[in-house]
């Protein structure tokens, strides 16, 4: 990476100290706080499967009459494993059945049937973990037989609900070039508070993400990257209601990259504010351990707000996210913090604008696989106007370093992508970065020019606004609009009721090995 | 040709040159599947009355998908006689207009419910029209002084947004919908139409149900059971002259109509 | 739908979906005129056989015309087993095969006579197949032993082309046409087939008649009067293997024919 | 202009000094010779129009007919405006219509009857050239009455073959952002030699370059740039067998710029080498004179050899242009030399490569009005690639601040170029220029670096080819193909038949006026 834009160094600095400081009451409050979907997540990493004849999973049977016995204070676990023990129980689902037939008992159990419990929980935990450890073994075992793409990946959506269609349409991408296939989820499903099951073909705008599916479509780019002689990364969304149990389930079945933001789904699915930090706090520590990288969502910010105006909010987002994200245990390697281009292309200089944006948060975040998304509010039914602002925002990825593109899609202003807007996607990066992938060797911004000038000035807001969200607090300043300009108060939103105050007795065997970084499996964090 | 005949122009007159690209599930590996697959664009471009017609781009995606662009002469004439204008149907009015219209038929405020249903999160559509800071220069409906804006923001379900319509006494009913695919937006409609006819009750008495979305076909009311559509580009000042017309028309209180004219 | 129908493939199978683009002489300045300029658009759509059409883009260009890209879907099938694929009539021969059937043939050299007519100035083409440098790494016909080419370079006016080939003896003549403005190629080669037919007299007998070009039908040999027509991107080998068959099968002197599976 | 390569000036210095030695004994060659078409052109300044009832030019008809009684040695002018005298014709146009039915009488004439027809004659083209001057001046307060479109010129091709649908083609192009607009002509036309009369409708894939054409679109586009606030040049080609004519025609009806290279017409339409050095001097002077920019056509020889390889053969055949253009009269501003952006996409750092080529040219004529041509060769049907290309050439073109940016069509591999195709074109180059105009001042190739060491590379090979073309004279090397891969011996090629050696008496007014820069218009050049 190249320096170009002479930061200040003790701003950088600031900046940081300051999203700690605001980060650190958010983070205080997830170590006191559950949620009913860490504790399905507890049960699905300990291999509760399936579904009730209406779809509902066992997890949210089991939780539910957890939660209605004995509350969920003390976590899932206790209860749970201690009624699995006493109950004679041949295994999680029989006692979720019996559980929502409401024939089975739970307690808090107490000395020995509490250690017991404990005991009985954390070997079924450890099973799931090791999973999730071998997984990631096995990622590094199909990267070493096939290869590590070279920067920047190419990233690419399919979206046509229908797994069964997704799948020949990601081979496709791989095939011509796409080194992270990314499926979109159904509109609705974020605000589903259970996870569907089995394979599905009835998404609107976007696939279900099930369990099965993940395995599906992993199975396909596992064969895909044998094909291609290059490892096909998959991505789904740690996001909405499910957050946790969705990390679960990606590191059960291998995927490689999560969108998980700490503010996406407070500030564009209107989801409570409280239980999204909780959320995302445990599906990072699941991310962390499955090697996941993280994409942070805060492209999404450019499209509500104005992208030249709301610039340094990105950058306080990224900080924020960062800070969230080491403290749950993520690497800077893991990091994909998010940002896009979004500058209105009818501004004078805009694409220079965008060169400094870009550049900025390179150097701000110099080890993170940063991922850049393309335009896609300027993008209109001019889809030869789209095609040309897609292969600048290319050209802008590859002179500034960025670590994956997502690729733009001519057609963005008009439908979810056809095959064919995919394959000539492709053929637009495939020829940015061929022709002009190391123009970044020639593009020195002035000393104290345009660019120079721009970075500064975005960094300066950004300290100036995390200043002051450090005086209110990030709720209130979440509230108040800072984000997306969308206003989304502390006790609004949906999932507030999901959320729970531990108990001083609150146990949680996948957060003791995750928390502590237990040697369930003994392979290096890369 | 008279003037009321057109054809398609590419450089001279009556030419009726178009540009036509698509993706047929055909291979295009071999000679022989090339050749096959060639023939395949031509014969639906010849279809689609391209005489002649010319492949100047073919190349496989993968195993089983050709993508094409043809380039070809159309013989369809164009009748601008036959085209049907959906002229606006209401004056657009200024925003002192508007309020004075309004006052002067209801004598109350005007009460607007704005929402984006189904599973829909896009707002950026519905607060351009609705929120003060609005939209292509022109003031959002909130800016009205004889109106009383309720947005209930995104992802709401039918049966809640006729609750709170029905609680506000709303006149009129906003709905966007931005996601199309497998027409979502129009079975979202529909679906939000029935609803509010079945909560009428026998009366038959609703709010103004208005859908917006930039995929929408304006001309699509009727069949959407709604009284009226707006389509991309809508300014919040078009909005505001339509309600304003709908009201000062029928008196109080607000009586579904699709015919305008004023 | 067997294998044998398929559908445009956008992202669902059978979706029908396709992209046109073209521009109507209609202005696109007023709000009525911009209604009316997309229902022109849509009917011309509509004539094309998309259902439902959508008219994503429009910009007027100037005060008299508009452009606009259009999506939609099509009803139309694509019926494979109605695709008539010209297979290649000829086997594709190594240099050295060409040679020795050449030479078994004739028992002399095959001479050919190449040539830009009309005022087409693009040599690169007709280069390509001629000249020993070749085209997409196969050599062009100057390389084959058995033959002696003559090329006239460009602009080369009909009657001085068939003095040349009458002077040279040739036995094929290869003819490139690039500018196909208002069909200048389609004339400018009819016009050499009449010129050689003339001039061959009541014996009929006359050179091997090809033409080539990137924007030919190789399907038109028949309508143009000539025997072979080769399209975009062609390779000499191609060009070579199709005069080898030619004279192999009729025996010398050569014989125009159209009809040479092989 | 900034210099960005740090070019060994002293290997700059030798090249322009090899091509002022490589040009010279062609320069010599066209002092002392004349060609038919000069001499036409010498009757056109004088006023000569309109043709007999087959077409063929009044011009033609006086020349040929001179030509068999007195040979052409002594120019046409003596013994034409001898008989003018002597036969007392009202007229050239009378005299022509008598020496075409074999009715006149031409003889050299000597002593007074010499000197009287020298008089007359110049008189007579006194008129002309001051016409051309009066334009000049108009060109000026048109100018100034509009304004001047900023630089880079954005420059398009309308060819439909029809004047009328030309006319608002053209229109149309400027009202979107051309400023320059050039009229392709028909494909057979530089081989008539003659020029077309009158207001054409049937050219092929151009339109007849006739003075009434030029006329109708000189008018209405005068018309378009007090609508739009903007002068729009216009463009044709003085090339061909009519060169000299096309130019005094140009200066006749103020064309701004003209397509006129020193060897275009001879490897690209196999025009005699002579014909077209000694055409070309005379066609110079005319427009140094009429303050017209000259395009030269160095562009092509990459549609026939690679870019790549080539590259060394445009900045040599720059260099002889400058230098015939120089003796001819016009300025630096004046020399619109072209290059072209032709390498083939699919090679690796195809743009970079771009980017040392175009700045190599730019630093090598800092003053010149570079004219910079778009991708044609490697453009195929696929229309979006096109896009994508074009785009690439837009922003190499502001990058290394070309003057002239000839705007490419996105179906160039395909037809000539419909409305929207230059109407989608032109939004292409006004994104570019807007968004990414300033690049430039961050474009800093490394020192030393692949760019740099590109230029240095092209610049020796120039200077080496020179070297060779010094030892064997250039007709020679034209004969040997070393102009894009084209062979043309100096006997070959059309139109040798009409050049003739001058007598020592030669007279032609014309010249004597263009040579001398005769005070008939005092304006200075600016
Ligand atoms: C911004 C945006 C988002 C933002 C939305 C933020 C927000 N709070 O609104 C974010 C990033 C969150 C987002 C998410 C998604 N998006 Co989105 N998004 C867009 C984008 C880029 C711009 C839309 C926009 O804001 N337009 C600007 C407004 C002003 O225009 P408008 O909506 O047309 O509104 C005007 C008129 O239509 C009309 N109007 C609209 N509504 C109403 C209502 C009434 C009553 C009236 C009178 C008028 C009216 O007036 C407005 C002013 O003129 C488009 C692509 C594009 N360039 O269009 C994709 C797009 C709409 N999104 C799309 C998709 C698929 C999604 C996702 C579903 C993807 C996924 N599976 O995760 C998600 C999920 C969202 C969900 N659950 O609905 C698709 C929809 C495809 C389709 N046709 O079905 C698009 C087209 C992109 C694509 N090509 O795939 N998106
Ligand atoms: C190179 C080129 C030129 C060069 C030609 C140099 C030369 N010595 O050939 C120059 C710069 C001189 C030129 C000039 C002009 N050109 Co030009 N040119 C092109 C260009 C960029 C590439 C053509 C090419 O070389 N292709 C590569 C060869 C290898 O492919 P090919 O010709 O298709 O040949 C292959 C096959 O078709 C086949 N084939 C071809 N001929 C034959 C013959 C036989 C017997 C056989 C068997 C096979 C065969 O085999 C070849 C190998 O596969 C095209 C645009 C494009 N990208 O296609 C425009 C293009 C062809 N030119 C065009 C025009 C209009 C002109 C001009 C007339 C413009 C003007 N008015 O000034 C001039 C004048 C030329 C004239 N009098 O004909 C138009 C034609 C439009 C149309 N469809 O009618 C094009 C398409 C550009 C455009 N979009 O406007 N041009
Ligand atoms: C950070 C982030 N999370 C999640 C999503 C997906 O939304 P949903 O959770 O509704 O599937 C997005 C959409 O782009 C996103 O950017
Ligand atoms: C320098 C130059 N002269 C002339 C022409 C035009 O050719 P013609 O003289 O045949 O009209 C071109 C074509 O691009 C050219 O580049």
């Amino acid at each position: 990476m190249q320096t170009r834009l002479s930061l200040d160094p003790a701003l950088v600095t600031e900046a940081r100290d300051l999203a700690a400081r605001a980060g650190q009451p958010i983070v205080d409050m997830a170590r006191t706080h559950t949620t009913t979907s860490i504790e399905r997540a507890v049960l699905r990493l300990a291999g509760l499967q399936g579904a009730d004849a209406d779809g509902l999973p066992w997890a949210n049977r089991l939780v539910e009459a957890i939660t209605s016995a004995t509350g969920l204070q003390h976590g899932v676990a206790l209860p749970a494993w201690d009624a699995l023990i006493t109950g004679g129980y041949d295994g999680l689902g029989q006692l979720a059945e019996a559980a929502a037939e409401g024939k089975a008992a739970f307690r808090i159990p107490v000395g020995a049937a509490a250690a017991a419990a404990r005991a009985a929980a954390r070997e079924a935990l450890a099973a799931g973990i090791g999973r999730i450890d071998a997984n990631r073994v096995q990622r590094q075992q199909m990267i070493d037989e096939t290869a590590e793409p070279s920067r920047p990946w190419i990233y690419l959506i399919v979206a046509t609900g229908d797994i069964y269609e997704d799948i020949p349409q990601a081979q496709a991408a791989a095939r011509e070039g796409a080194d992270v296939i990314a499926v979109i989820r159904s509109t609705g499903q974020s605000l589903l508070d259970y996870v569907p099951e089995g394979a599905t073909r009835e998404g609107y705008a976007g696939t279900y993400a099930t369990q099965e599916n993940f395995r599906l479509m992993r199975a396909a780019l596992d064969q895909t990257s044998r094909e291609v002689g290059r490892y096909i990364r998959l991505t789904n969304y740690a996001s909405g209601l499910c957050m946790p149990e969705i990390a679960a389930l990606a590191g059960l079945e291998r995927l490689d990259m999560m969108l998980n933001d700490c503010m996406y789904g407070i500030i564009f699915r209107d989801i409570n504010p409280r239980r999204t930090f909780i959320d995302q706090r445990f599906a990072r520590q699941i991310h962390a351990r499955a090697g996941i990288i993280i994409n942070t969502g805060e492209d999404n910010y450019l499209t509500t707000a104005d992208a030249v105006d709301a610039a340094h909010t990105v950058v306080v987002s990224q900080l924020l996210n960062e800070f969230f994200g080491k403290e749950a245990g993520l690497t800077d390697g893991q990091l994909g913090l998010g940002h896009a281009f979004e500058i209105n292309p009818a501004l004078p200089d805009s694409f220079l604008l965008e060169l400094a944006h870009a550049q900025l948060i390179r150097e701000l975040f110099p080890d993170a696989p940063l991922k850049y998304m393309p335009p896609t509010k300027h993008m209109t039914g001019n889809v030869f106007a789209g095609y040309l602002l897609d292969a600048f925002f290319n050209l802008c990825g590859v002179m500034t370093d960025q670590s994956i593109l997502l690729i733009g899609m001519m057609t963005e202003g008009i439908h979810t992508p056809f095959l064919a807007d995919r394959d000539l996607a492709l053929e637009n990066v495939r020829y940015v970065r061929n022709a002009a992938g190391r123009l970044g060797d020639s593009f020195v911004p002035a000393p104290g020019g345009f660019i120079q000038q721009r970075a500064a000035r975005v960094l300066g807001d950004s300290v100036r606004l995390l200043r002051r969200i450090c005086d209110q607090g990030l709720l209130t300043a979440i509230a108040a609009g800072t984000f997306g300009i969308t206003k989304r108060p502390a006790d609004a939103g949906r999932g507030l009721d999901g959320v729970i105050v531990r108990a001083s007795g609150y146990f949680n065997p996948a957060s003791d090995f995750l928390e502590t970084d237990s040697p369930v499996a003994a392979e290096a964090v890369r | 040709m008279t003037g009321q005949i057109v054809r398609p122009y590419g450089d001279t007159t009556g030419d009726g040159r178009v540009q036509v690209s698509f993706t047929l599930p055909v291979p295009f590996g071999t000679a022989t599947e090339r050749a096959r697959a060639e023939g395949a664009a031509l014969q639906l471009a010849a279809k689609m009355g391209l005489d002649p017609a010319m492949v100047v781009h073919a190349k496989g995606m993968g195993p089983d998908y050709t993508f094409f662009i043809v380039y070809g002469r159309v013989a369809h004439l164009v009748d601008l006689s036959q085209v049907t204008v959906t002229e606006r149907e209401f004056p657009l009015l200024s925003a002192a207009e508007v309020n004075l219209r309004i006052r002067s038929a209801l004598g109350r405020k005007l009460v607007v419910v704005g929402a984006c249903i189904g599973t829909d999160a896009h707002t950026v559509g519905i607060d351009a029209i609705l929120n003060v800071k609005g939209h292509a220069g022109e003031k959002g409906l909130e800016y009205y002084r004889e109106m009383r804006v309720v947005n209930l923001g995104s992802q709401i379900a039918v049966p809640e947004l006729v609750a709170r319509a029905t609680a506000e006494r709303a006149d009129a009913v906003l709905v966007s919908q931005v996601v199309t695919q497998r027409d979502a937006h129009l079975s979202n409609a529909r679906q939000m139409a029935a609803a509010f006819c079945a909560a009428a009750g026998p009366t038959g008495h609703r709010p103004l149900l208005v859908v917006g979305g930039p995929r929408f076909d304006p001309a699509a009311a009727a069949s959407l059971g709604v009284d009226k559509v707006f389509g991309k580009g809508t300014t919040p000042g078009e909005v505001a002259s339509y309600l304003a017309a709908a009201v000062g028309r029928a008196g109080a209180p607000v009586e579904p109509t699709t015919d305008l004219a004023s």
